[in-house]
């Protein structure tokens, strides 16, 4: 260990050799390399975390680069993982780094995290949470969990010493209808940053026994007025009692919903003559839209599906593809055997491509 | 009666305060507080699972309201 | 404006692209690119801030690696705004990245702020942050403010809207022994990942206008605890109505005080007989010290000055070269005439070199 | 009477909470928190600038104290 690399830190009369030590024999295992990931992964590597491992099996794209700070635009479609150790290499060579060119599954989630002492989820999606939950519950290991919204990040420390777990507070997965998943909801390119922080903050913590780890304690932060709330909870027994990780943790995400890119549909539009459902409000709808689209808000589409003609295929749109995938849903519950096609980022994304 | 919400929560009120109708009589437990959250805005009836905290503390179904708690509503986010 | 780069965070109601059109056209200011100015021109460039200036003088030291993340192992002694400046670049190619190889001084303070919508203050001492104060207020510049200590931060916008300064809450520079100051006090390394990101995000919220700003209130940060507390604070009329700069900003940063770096000293050590005092406290010395020093703690010192012969050189030890500086600065007060030198790092930077 | 500590203050003091003793009688103002805290840590006596929060509010040195107050010290700090 350089000691005067540290010494910033070591000088700190709380935190020391002693704690610098410790960093210097953890093995943290980061769930994604996305939003949460470069930052939180970034600041471990530079304070002298010893081994950090990184789940990830995405690719760069071109969207990401506006909140996962460590890509560059040459790297677009490169594996996540491999640019990103290529960088933290360079910062601190004695960190061992270890890729796992996968996503987290059912099956390597326990045979995976058994590795590390402590688990931080950067993941973004609620399969990947709840598995992340459950693993670290079975193998007694504490996990930094951090998740964002918009303007809006949460923080705390699950599992830790024996305390309340992510299902003490949100006890059952939500269903795929009711909250924006799988990367479609947008968020302020820095939030991530601040909370990807604040999780390497309490991995700190967690490691080195210094200051009071954010357990028990559920942190909600909002960018926009930076009001801080922290809220307390106990502990549900019932939820470290878990010896089995369930036989499936998927939904929407993996459900096998047609789809197409926006440009791809942009293709489309240009050839065919294809029948578009549009479920966006009646103001965005007249602010632009698409000619000879269906237009029904999503809040009217079950008293109108008679506007609707089944025989052929629907392409489904709305602002940002999230609305889109609700109504699909809601079609397909009713009219199982339609085919349905959603158009993924929904106009923003085709306006993209249109005003290039 | 003020709620504060949070993620889907705002999105779904369309404001990140609200101020709980206690005409002709406020809710009395966080049980009538979900009740009447889901009369005036029904897309909650489609929230299988949010948090609610009053005065900073997580709060069951049965947890009695009192006019002056201040009361969070917190339903799970997953970007990263 | 490449679209689809932004559309996570042009998809957000509240953001749109009103508000990435007015982030396109923004001239930021970053005063220091250190632990703070590092995060939030990584993220204010990744958000698509259309010109980013930085001004700092500094080099790349090994003891900047755990909290500064952007610079790499091999770029120790490379010009700081010259190696931030490549990744900016690599990172978002749209940015117009102005290098302002210089320090802050009375000289270009208002030439340079002149030419900025905004300045983000994330420098690392008392002098240039009244500096900045006073330029933005005299230039009508709202202007960010971040700063650390250990475990805690501070982050407020200062002069915004004719709204209250950084001398409303601080109304004078502190004086030279009182404060630690000029880098030397430490700072746990992702905790200037925090506050320079929450300082990117103010930036963003005062340029576009979403949200409410952080103006008239001081937000207090403690890592240890995650504990936030928000002060609200009134403007003195008096401050917003300077015209001109002071002579002088200066204090014992520039006053020039004789020191020796802790690889010199060691090397002192070995050829000459030298006076040493230690002024750690007797706990710290009994754990490890200098063979022949002379202990006093700093907190005895003024009834012990008789212990010290004033007619040889006095080397001033203590653990990290904080209190060393506060011990010289007491007993030039009393004996001005008496030579005094300070061993910069104290015991924990001459350990680092003896341990290498 | 609690006090929060921040930044050398909280270095001076050596923690980061601190009740002041309200025998014989509790500080009644601003300016009196400042000399008793003076007296029991004559370091302080060194710091000609840092401020003081009452309830959040920033306060000077006329203003009143109450025994539940929440009080803030807070030095101004520089590092980067």
């Amino acid at each position: 260990m350089n000691l005067e690399r540290y010494s910033r830190q070591t000088q700190l009369k709380e935190f020391g050799l002693e704690a610098q030590e410790k960093l210097s024999v953890a093995k943290i295992l980061v769930i994604g390399a996305g939003g949460l990931g470069v930052p939180a992964l970034t600041y471990l590597n530079a304070m002298g975390v010893g081994t950090l491992g990184i789940v990830d099996n995405d690719v760069v794209s071109l969207s990401n680069l506006h909140r996962q700070v460590s890509y560059y635009e040459s790297e677009v479609g490169e594996p996540k993982v491999t640019s990103l150790i290529k960088k933290l290499k360079v910062q601190n060579s004695d960190t061992k780094l270890v890729a796992h060119h996968t996503f987290l599954t059912t099956e390597n989630a326990l045979e995976l995290i058994a590795q590390y002492d402590l688990v931080l989820d950067a993941s973004d999606n609620f399969p990947t949470r709840y598995l992340v939950n459950d693993a670290c519950v079975i193998l007694k290991r504490p996990f930094v969990y951090g998740a964002l919204h918009s303007f809006e990040g949460q923080v705390s420390v699950f599992n830790y010493q024996n305390g309340p777990t992510y299902r003490c507070i949100f006890p059952t997965m939500p269903n795929p209808a009711e909250i924006p998943n799988c990367d479609e909801n947008g968020v302020l390119g820095v939030v991530p940053g601040i909370i990807g922080s604040l999780q390497a903050l309490e991995a700190v913590k967690v490691i080195t026994g210094i200051g009071e780890v954010l357990s028990g304690k559920f942190l909600l932060f909002d960018g926009l007025s930076q009001n801080y709330q922290k809220i307390n909870f106990k502990k549900v027994a019932g939820n470290i009692t878990i010896t089995a990780l369930k036989d499936s943790y998927e939904f929407n995400c993996a459900v096998p919903q047609a789809s197409v890119s926006a440009q791809q549909f942009a293709e489309l539009l240009q050839s065919e003559k294809i029948q578009l459902l549009d479920v966006r409000t009646t103001e965005e709808y007249h602010h632009y839209h698409i000619a000879d689209s269906i237009h029904i808000p999503l809040s009217d589409l079950e008293s109108n599906l008679e506007k609707i003609d089944y025989s052929k295929t629907i392409y489904v749109i709305c602002q940002s593809g999230i609305r889109s995938q609700k109504a699909i849903h809601l079609i397909t519950a009713i009219k199982p055997e339609v085919r349905l096609v959603n158009i993924e980022g929904g106009i923003n994304k085709l306006k993209s491509y249109a005003l290039r | 009666m003020k709620v504060l919400l949070f993620g889907i929560a705002k999105d779904i009120i369309g404001a990140s305060e609200y101020e709980v109708p206690t005409q002709p009589k406020p809710p009395s437990t966080v049980k009538e507080l979900k009740d009447v959250l889901v009369v005036l805005f029904p897309e909650f009836s489609k929230l299988s699972s949010f948090a609610i905290a009053v005065n900073s503390e997580y709060a069951g179904e049965e947890v009695f309201l009192h006019l002056n708690d201040e009361i969070a509503i917190i339903p799970p986010v997953s970007g990263g």
